[in-house]
Protein backbone atom coordinates (compact mmCIF):
# COMPACT_ATOMS: atom_id res chain seq x y z
CA UNK A 1 0.00 0.00 0.00
CA UNK A 2 0.98 3.42 -1.12
CA UNK A 3 1.46 5.27 2.24
CA UNK A 4 0.14 9.10 1.69
CA UNK A 5 2.52 10.86 3.52
CA UNK A 6 4.49 11.11 0.25
CA UNK A 7 2.08 11.16 -1.98
CA UNK A 8 0.03 13.72 0.10
CA UNK A 9 0.69 16.71 -2.45
CA UNK A 10 -0.64 14.09 -5.49
CA UNK A 11 -3.56 13.51 -3.25
CA UNK A 12 -4.54 17.10 -2.50
CA UNK A 13 -4.19 18.17 -6.21
CA UNK A 14 -6.10 15.98 -8.18
CA UNK A 15 -9.03 16.04 -5.51
CA UNK A 16 -9.02 19.74 -5.62
CA UNK A 17 -9.11 19.52 -9.42
CA UNK A 18 -12.21 17.05 -9.20
CA UNK A 19 -14.11 18.70 -6.84
CA UNK A 20 -13.41 21.71 -9.04
CA UNK A 21 -14.62 20.80 -12.06
CA UNK A 22 -17.72 18.85 -10.11
CA UNK A 23 -18.32 21.65 -8.23
CA UNK A 24 -18.77 24.16 -11.46
CA UNK A 25 -20.92 21.39 -12.98
CA UNK A 26 -23.40 21.43 -9.80
CA UNK A 27 -23.42 25.75 -9.67
CA UNK A 28 -24.70 25.51 -13.13
CA UNK A 29 -26.47 23.02 -13.71
CA UNK A 30 -27.66 21.37 -9.98
CA UNK A 31 -31.07 20.57 -9.10
CA UNK A 32 -33.25 23.50 -7.96
CA UNK A 33 -30.12 25.97 -8.74
CA UNK A 34 -32.00 28.08 -11.63
CA UNK A 35 -35.20 28.40 -8.80
CA UNK A 36 -33.81 29.44 -5.73
CA UNK A 37 -30.45 31.63 -5.71
CA UNK A 38 -29.46 30.50 -2.10
CA UNK A 39 -29.15 27.31 -3.47
CA UNK A 40 -26.61 28.38 -5.87
CA UNK A 41 -25.04 30.20 -3.52
CA UNK A 42 -24.40 27.37 -1.02
CA UNK A 43 -23.38 25.22 -4.28
CA UNK A 44 -20.23 28.01 -4.52
CA UNK A 45 -19.28 26.72 -1.48
CA UNK A 46 -17.52 22.82 -3.31
CA UNK A 47 -14.96 24.40 -6.14
CA UNK A 48 -13.79 27.04 -3.68
CA UNK A 49 -12.98 24.35 -1.41
CA UNK A 50 -11.26 22.69 -4.37
CA UNK A 51 -8.94 25.74 -5.34
CA UNK A 52 -8.02 26.07 -1.67
CA UNK A 53 -6.70 22.54 -1.69
CA UNK A 54 -5.20 23.36 -5.02
CA UNK A 55 -3.30 25.74 -3.63
CA UNK A 56 -2.30 24.43 -0.12
CA UNK A 57 -0.75 21.02 -2.50
CA UNK A 58 1.57 24.19 -3.50
CA UNK A 59 2.77 25.31 0.03
CA UNK A 60 0.22 28.51 -1.10
CA UNK A 61 -0.71 29.10 2.85
CA UNK A 62 -1.23 33.13 2.56
CA UNK A 63 -3.22 32.29 -0.82
CA UNK A 64 -5.45 30.02 1.16
CA UNK A 65 -6.00 31.58 3.74
CA UNK A 66 -6.55 35.19 1.41
CA UNK A 67 -9.17 32.87 -0.45
CA UNK A 68 -11.74 32.02 2.28
CA UNK A 69 -11.56 35.13 4.50
CA UNK A 70 -12.61 36.46 0.71
CA UNK A 71 -15.19 33.77 0.47
CA UNK A 72 -16.44 34.79 3.83
CA UNK A 73 -16.98 38.49 3.14
CA UNK A 74 -18.43 37.62 -0.58
CA UNK A 75 -21.11 35.44 1.83
CA UNK A 76 -22.21 38.65 3.46
CA UNK A 77 -22.84 41.19 0.96
CA UNK A 78 -24.79 38.61 -1.04
CA UNK A 79 -26.62 37.25 1.36
CA UNK A 80 -27.67 41.17 2.12
CA UNK A 81 -28.40 41.42 -1.38
CA UNK A 82 -30.54 38.12 -2.13
CA UNK A 83 -32.72 39.18 1.16
CA UNK A 84 -32.91 42.47 -0.33
CA UNK A 85 -34.06 41.15 -4.01
CA UNK A 86 -36.62 39.34 -1.47
CA UNK A 87 -38.13 41.80 -0.10
CA UNK A 88 -38.48 43.99 -3.10
CA UNK A 89 -40.31 40.81 -4.44
CA UNK A 90 -38.15 42.08 -8.12
CA UNK A 91 -36.11 38.44 -8.36
CA UNK A 92 -38.56 36.41 -10.89
CA UNK B 1 -2.44 -5.89 9.28
CA UNK B 2 -4.41 -3.76 7.51
CA UNK B 3 -3.25 0.63 8.62
CA UNK B 4 -5.76 2.92 7.42
CA UNK B 5 -3.79 5.94 7.51
CA UNK B 6 -5.49 9.59 7.81
CA UNK B 7 -5.28 11.06 5.06
CA UNK B 8 -7.67 8.62 3.14
CA UNK B 9 -10.15 9.15 6.15
CA UNK B 10 -10.22 12.99 4.86
CA UNK B 11 -10.48 12.46 1.22
CA UNK B 12 -13.70 10.23 1.94
CA UNK B 13 -14.81 13.28 4.22
CA UNK B 14 -14.32 15.49 1.46
CA UNK B 15 -16.26 13.32 -1.39
CA UNK B 16 -18.80 12.54 0.86
CA UNK B 17 -19.33 16.22 1.60
CA UNK B 18 -19.16 17.13 -2.16
CA UNK B 19 -21.42 14.39 -3.72
CA UNK B 20 -24.33 15.10 -0.43
CA UNK B 21 -23.83 18.85 -0.87
CA UNK B 22 -24.41 18.94 -4.37
CA UNK B 23 -27.31 16.51 -4.90
CA UNK B 24 -29.55 17.52 -1.88
CA UNK B 25 -32.44 19.44 -2.53
CA UNK B 26 -33.62 20.84 0.71
CA UNK B 27 -30.91 23.55 1.91
CA UNK B 28 -30.29 22.62 5.89
CA UNK B 29 -29.22 19.07 4.58
CA UNK B 30 -26.69 20.95 1.96
CA UNK B 31 -25.42 23.27 4.72
CA UNK B 32 -25.06 20.19 7.01
CA UNK B 33 -22.65 18.36 4.10
CA UNK B 34 -21.15 21.77 3.80
CA UNK B 35 -20.01 21.29 7.71
CA UNK B 36 -18.76 17.93 6.65
CA UNK B 37 -16.49 19.44 3.82
CA UNK B 38 -15.16 21.93 5.79
CA UNK B 39 -13.91 19.18 8.68
CA UNK B 40 -12.03 17.58 5.23
CA UNK B 41 -10.44 20.12 4.45
CA UNK B 42 -9.16 21.20 7.92
CA UNK B 43 -8.22 17.57 8.48
CA UNK B 44 -6.07 17.43 4.98
CA UNK B 45 -4.46 21.30 5.95
CA UNK B 46 -3.28 19.36 9.94
CA UNK B 47 -1.87 16.33 7.72
CA UNK B 48 0.23 19.22 6.44
CA UNK B 49 1.56 20.52 9.92
CA UNK B 50 0.53 24.15 9.17
CA UNK B 51 -1.54 24.40 12.63
CA UNK B 52 -1.70 28.58 12.23
CA UNK B 53 -3.66 28.01 8.96
CA UNK B 54 -5.91 25.00 10.02
CA UNK B 55 -6.49 27.15 13.70
CA UNK B 56 -7.89 30.35 11.27
CA UNK B 57 -9.58 28.26 8.51
CA UNK B 58 -11.81 26.52 11.37
CA UNK B 59 -13.26 29.91 12.36
CA UNK B 60 -13.62 30.88 8.28
CA UNK B 61 -15.78 28.14 7.61
CA UNK B 62 -17.68 27.81 10.51
CA UNK B 63 -18.61 31.53 10.33
CA UNK B 64 -19.19 31.40 6.77
CA UNK B 65 -21.80 28.70 7.75
CA UNK B 66 -23.38 30.35 10.17
CA UNK B 67 -24.27 33.60 7.77
CA UNK B 68 -25.35 31.47 4.90
CA UNK B 69 -28.14 30.01 8.00
CA UNK B 70 -28.77 33.86 8.95
CA UNK B 71 -29.41 34.68 5.76
CA UNK B 72 -31.64 31.21 5.24
CA UNK B 73 -34.00 31.97 8.06
CA UNK B 74 -34.53 35.59 6.94
CA UNK B 75 -35.57 34.52 3.29
CA UNK B 76 -38.11 31.60 5.02
CA UNK B 77 -39.82 33.95 7.12
CA UNK B 78 -40.14 36.64 4.19
CA UNK B 79 -41.49 33.51 1.79
CA UNK B 80 -44.19 32.67 4.97
CA UNK B 81 -45.09 36.28 4.85
CA UNK B 82 -45.96 36.69 1.04
CA UNK B 83 -47.57 33.44 1.41
CA UNK B 84 -45.26 31.80 -1.03
CA UNK B 85 -44.28 29.07 0.55
CA UNK B 86 -47.35 26.11 0.45
CA UNK C 1 -0.13 3.28 14.87
CA UNK C 2 -2.62 1.28 15.81
CA UNK C 3 -4.61 4.52 17.24
CA UNK C 4 -4.94 6.20 13.88
CA UNK C 5 -6.06 3.37 11.96
CA UNK C 6 -9.14 3.17 14.51
CA UNK C 7 -9.67 6.60 14.65
CA UNK C 8 -9.56 6.68 10.79
CA UNK C 9 -12.22 2.97 10.44
CA UNK C 10 -14.56 5.61 12.64
CA UNK C 11 -14.22 8.43 10.80
CA UNK C 12 -15.02 6.40 7.22
CA UNK C 13 -17.79 4.29 9.18
CA UNK C 14 -19.40 7.25 10.15
CA UNK C 15 -19.52 9.06 7.29
CA UNK C 16 -20.82 6.69 5.10
CA UNK C 17 -23.73 6.46 7.33
CA UNK C 18 -24.16 9.93 7.51
CA UNK C 19 -24.56 9.56 3.30
CA UNK C 20 -27.34 6.88 3.55
CA UNK C 21 -29.48 8.37 6.02
CA UNK C 22 -32.14 10.80 5.17
CA UNK C 23 -33.67 12.22 8.43
CA UNK C 24 -32.22 15.31 8.85
CA UNK C 25 -31.90 15.19 12.68
CA UNK C 26 -30.71 11.62 12.57
CA UNK C 27 -27.70 12.83 11.02
CA UNK C 28 -26.62 15.58 13.85
CA UNK C 29 -25.10 12.74 16.51
CA UNK C 30 -23.07 10.96 13.25
CA UNK C 31 -21.70 14.66 12.45
CA UNK C 32 -20.80 15.15 16.62
CA UNK C 33 -18.74 11.90 16.20
CA UNK C 34 -16.90 12.84 13.10
CA UNK C 35 -15.93 16.30 14.91
CA UNK C 36 -14.64 14.38 18.18
CA UNK C 37 -12.64 11.96 15.61
CA UNK C 38 -10.88 15.04 13.94
CA UNK C 39 -10.44 16.99 16.99
CA UNK C 40 -8.30 13.76 18.35
CA UNK C 41 -6.68 13.06 15.14
CA UNK C 42 -5.13 16.48 15.22
CA UNK C 43 -3.45 16.25 18.57
CA UNK C 44 -2.63 12.94 17.71
CA UNK C 45 -0.69 13.94 14.65
CA UNK C 46 0.51 16.72 16.47
CA UNK C 47 1.68 16.48 19.67
CA UNK C 48 2.77 20.14 20.57
CA UNK C 49 1.30 23.08 22.83
CA UNK C 50 0.21 24.29 19.46
CA UNK C 51 -1.66 21.11 18.13
CA UNK C 52 -3.65 21.00 21.00
CA UNK C 53 -4.64 24.47 21.19
CA UNK C 54 -6.06 24.13 17.14
CA UNK C 55 -7.55 20.99 18.48
CA UNK C 56 -9.42 22.87 21.01
CA UNK C 57 -9.86 25.95 19.00
CA UNK C 58 -11.57 23.50 16.19
CA UNK C 59 -14.03 21.78 18.64
CA UNK C 60 -15.23 24.41 20.30
CA UNK C 61 -16.28 26.03 16.76
CA UNK C 62 -17.79 22.59 15.39
CA UNK C 63 -19.48 22.64 18.09
CA UNK C 64 -21.43 26.04 17.86
CA UNK C 65 -21.94 25.24 14.22
CA UNK C 66 -23.60 22.25 15.15
CA UNK C 67 -25.96 23.97 17.88
CA UNK C 68 -26.54 26.85 15.06
CA UNK C 69 -27.45 23.77 12.51
CA UNK C 70 -29.98 22.11 15.58
CA UNK C 71 -31.87 25.75 15.96
CA UNK C 72 -31.84 26.43 12.23
CA UNK C 73 -33.40 22.75 11.63
CA UNK C 74 -36.32 23.00 14.70
CA UNK C 75 -36.77 26.84 13.23
CA UNK C 76 -37.66 25.75 10.05
CA UNK C 77 -39.73 23.01 11.33
CA UNK C 78 -42.04 25.61 13.07
CA UNK C 79 -41.89 28.02 10.03
CA UNK C 80 -43.02 25.37 7.86
CA UNK C 81 -45.89 23.64 9.98
CA UNK C 82 -46.92 26.79 11.94
CA UNK C 83 -45.58 27.28 15.57
CA UNK C 84 -47.40 24.70 18.30
CA UNK D 1 0.93 -3.75 28.58
CA UNK D 2 -0.28 -4.74 24.76
CA UNK D 3 -2.11 -2.33 23.49
CA UNK D 4 -5.94 -3.82 22.69
CA UNK D 5 -6.02 -4.25 26.49
CA UNK D 6 -5.09 -0.44 27.10
CA UNK D 7 -7.18 0.83 24.67
CA UNK D 8 -10.12 -0.96 26.16
CA UNK D 9 -9.01 -0.13 29.61
CA UNK D 10 -8.86 3.53 28.72
CA UNK D 11 -12.66 3.16 26.72
CA UNK D 12 -14.31 1.59 29.53
CA UNK D 13 -12.70 4.12 32.12
CA UNK D 14 -13.82 7.51 29.76
CA UNK D 15 -17.01 6.18 29.26
CA UNK D 16 -17.47 6.15 33.34
CA UNK D 17 -16.63 9.06 32.94
CA UNK D 18 -18.53 11.01 31.31
CA UNK D 19 -21.57 9.40 31.41
CA UNK D 20 -21.84 9.44 35.13
CA UNK D 21 -20.37 13.23 35.51
CA UNK D 22 -23.22 14.13 33.11
CA UNK D 23 -26.09 12.19 34.36
CA UNK D 24 -25.59 13.73 37.55
CA UNK D 25 -25.27 17.39 36.64
CA UNK D 26 -28.55 17.13 35.34
CA UNK D 27 -28.30 16.63 31.41
CA UNK D 28 -31.53 13.76 30.72
CA UNK D 29 -33.77 15.98 32.71
CA UNK D 30 -34.26 18.95 30.33
CA UNK D 31 -33.22 20.43 27.23
CA UNK D 32 -30.34 23.22 27.46
CA UNK D 33 -30.84 24.48 23.94
CA UNK D 34 -33.95 24.43 21.44
CA UNK D 35 -31.81 22.34 18.93
CA UNK D 36 -30.79 20.15 21.74
CA UNK D 37 -35.01 19.84 22.44
CA UNK D 38 -35.74 18.61 18.72
CA UNK D 39 -32.95 16.27 18.70
CA UNK D 40 -34.77 14.53 21.59
CA UNK D 41 -38.32 14.68 20.33
CA UNK D 42 -36.64 12.94 17.18
CA UNK D 43 -34.93 9.92 19.25
CA UNK D 44 -38.10 9.20 21.13
CA UNK D 45 -40.03 9.04 17.58
CA UNK D 46 -37.69 6.41 16.16
CA UNK D 47 -38.16 4.10 19.20
CA UNK D 48 -36.10 5.51 21.75
CA UNK D 49 -36.16 6.85 25.42
CA UNK D 50 -36.84 11.11 26.31
CA UNK D 51 -34.42 11.25 28.49
CA UNK D 52 -31.21 9.32 26.63
CA UNK D 53 -32.57 11.98 23.52
CA UNK D 54 -32.30 14.91 25.94
CA UNK D 55 -29.08 13.73 26.96
CA UNK D 56 -27.63 13.21 23.37
CA UNK D 57 -29.13 16.45 21.82
CA UNK D 58 -26.96 18.12 25.06
CA UNK D 59 -24.16 16.31 24.02
CA UNK D 60 -24.52 17.63 20.14
CA UNK D 61 -25.16 21.22 20.75
CA UNK D 62 -22.64 22.26 23.72
CA UNK D 63 -19.80 21.25 25.06
CA UNK D 64 -19.78 18.84 28.16
CA UNK D 65 -18.21 16.27 30.13
CA UNK D 66 -17.64 14.53 26.58
CA UNK D 67 -15.99 17.04 25.46
CA UNK D 68 -14.10 17.59 28.63
CA UNK D 69 -12.71 13.83 28.62
CA UNK D 70 -11.24 14.82 25.12
CA UNK D 71 -9.52 17.91 25.52
CA UNK D 72 -8.24 17.04 28.76
CA UNK D 73 -6.46 13.39 27.67
CA UNK D 74 -5.43 16.07 24.37
CA UNK D 75 -3.61 18.11 26.77
CA UNK D 76 -1.98 15.82 29.14
CA UNK D 77 -0.75 13.92 26.32
CA UNK D 78 0.52 17.12 24.44
CA UNK D 79 1.85 19.03 27.36
CA UNK D 80 3.13 15.60 29.28
CA UNK D 81 1.59 16.81 32.66
CA UNK D 82 -1.25 17.11 34.40
CA UNK D 83 -1.29 21.11 33.32
CA UNK D 84 -2.94 20.79 29.68
CA UNK D 85 -6.06 19.21 31.86
CA UNK D 86 -6.09 22.86 33.51
CA UNK D 87 -5.80 24.52 29.81
CA UNK D 88 -8.50 22.58 28.45
CA UNK D 89 -10.78 22.85 31.51
CA UNK D 90 -10.28 26.89 30.46
CA UNK D 91 -11.47 26.27 27.28
CA UNK D 92 -14.40 24.07 27.89
CA UNK D 93 -15.53 26.62 29.84
CA UNK D 94 -15.57 29.45 27.75
CA UNK D 95 -16.99 27.58 24.74
CA UNK D 96 -19.60 26.39 26.98
CA UNK D 97 -20.28 30.59 27.76
CA UNK D 98 -20.44 30.34 23.69
CA UNK D 99 -23.27 28.17 23.67
CA UNK D 100 -25.44 29.95 26.20
CA UNK D 101 -25.10 26.68 29.10
CA UNK D 102 -23.82 27.51 32.52
CA UNK D 103 -21.02 25.61 31.69
CA UNK D 104 -20.54 23.20 34.90
CA UNK D 105 -20.67 19.54 33.08
CA UNK D 106 -17.56 20.27 31.29
CA UNK D 107 -15.32 22.24 33.93
CA UNK D 108 -16.31 19.35 35.97
CA UNK D 109 -15.58 16.53 33.55
CA UNK D 110 -12.44 17.79 32.38
CA UNK D 111 -10.77 17.94 35.99
CA UNK D 112 -12.05 14.70 36.91
CA UNK D 113 -11.16 13.27 33.46
CA UNK D 114 -7.51 15.27 34.38
CA UNK D 115 -7.30 12.93 38.05
CA UNK D 116 -8.52 10.28 36.00
CA UNK D 117 -5.42 9.56 33.62
CA UNK D 118 -3.07 11.01 36.33
CA UNK D 119 -4.30 8.08 38.11
CA UNK D 120 -4.41 5.61 35.20
CA UNK D 121 -0.45 6.36 33.81
CA UNK D 122 0.88 4.44 36.72
CA UNK D 123 -0.60 1.16 35.66
CA UNK D 124 0.87 1.28 32.56
CA UNK D 125 -1.65 3.45 30.51
CA UNK D 126 -1.07 6.21 28.21
CA UNK D 127 -2.59 9.34 27.35
CA UNK D 128 -3.10 8.17 24.10
CA UNK D 129 -5.13 5.50 25.30
CA UNK D 130 -7.57 7.18 26.17
CA UNK D 131 -7.90 9.48 23.59
CA UNK D 132 -8.60 6.52 21.19
CA UNK D 133 -10.71 5.01 24.24
CA UNK D 134 -13.32 8.52 24.10
CA UNK D 135 -14.00 8.20 20.70
CA UNK D 136 -14.91 4.76 20.98
CA UNK D 137 -17.32 5.62 24.40
CA UNK D 138 -18.64 8.44 21.82
CA UNK D 139 -19.05 5.63 19.56
CA UNK D 140 -21.29 4.14 21.68
CA UNK D 141 -23.70 6.39 23.14
CA UNK D 142 -24.33 8.36 19.43
CA UNK D 143 -23.09 6.18 16.67
CA UNK D 144 -24.54 2.85 17.21
CA UNK D 145 -27.94 2.34 17.18
CA UNK D 146 -29.59 5.36 18.48
CA UNK D 147 -32.88 3.60 20.44
CA UNK D 148 -30.71 1.25 22.66
CA UNK D 149 -28.42 3.65 23.67
CA UNK D 150 -30.97 6.03 24.95
CA UNK D 151 -33.00 3.16 26.74
CA UNK D 152 -29.67 2.54 28.35
CA UNK D 153 -29.11 6.09 29.21
CA UNK D 154 -32.64 6.61 30.55
CA UNK D 155 -32.42 3.53 32.84
CA UNK D 156 -29.41 4.74 34.22
CA UNK D 157 -30.83 8.05 34.90
CA UNK D 158 -33.74 6.84 36.19
CA UNK D 159 -31.64 4.97 38.92
CA UNK D 160 -29.49 8.05 39.96
CA UNK D 161 -32.56 9.87 40.14
CA UNK D 162 -32.42 12.12 37.27
CA UNK D 163 -35.66 12.20 35.54
CA UNK D 164 -37.26 14.24 32.38
CA UNK D 165 -38.92 17.54 34.48
CA UNK D 166 -42.50 17.56 32.54
CA UNK D 167 -43.83 21.02 33.14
Amino acid sequence: MISPTETLPWISFYLGIALLVIGSLGVVFGPKASKEPIIRLINLTVPITGIALIFISYNYTLTMLTILSVNTMFYIITIRAIIRLEEMEALY
Amino acid sequence: MVMIEFPYAAVILMIVGAIGGLLQTRPIDKILMLAVLGDGLISMIAAYQYLDVAMASSFMTFVGIIIIMIGLIRTLEIKKARGELF
Amino acid sequence: MIEETIIAGIIIYMGLRLFITQDSLERMPYLNVINFGVAAIITLKNPSPLGVVTSMIYFIMATVAANAIAFTINKIKEIEHGND
Amino acid sequence: MNEIIAITIGAILSWINFVIIDIWMGLPESPGVRGAEAIGKSIENRGGDLGGGYFSGNIVCSPDASAGTLLASCGYYAFGSPEGGLIAALFVYFGNRICADPGYAGTTGALSATILIWAATYIGINPQNFIVGMLLAALTIQGIYHPYSSKLIGKMARKMNRKVIKD
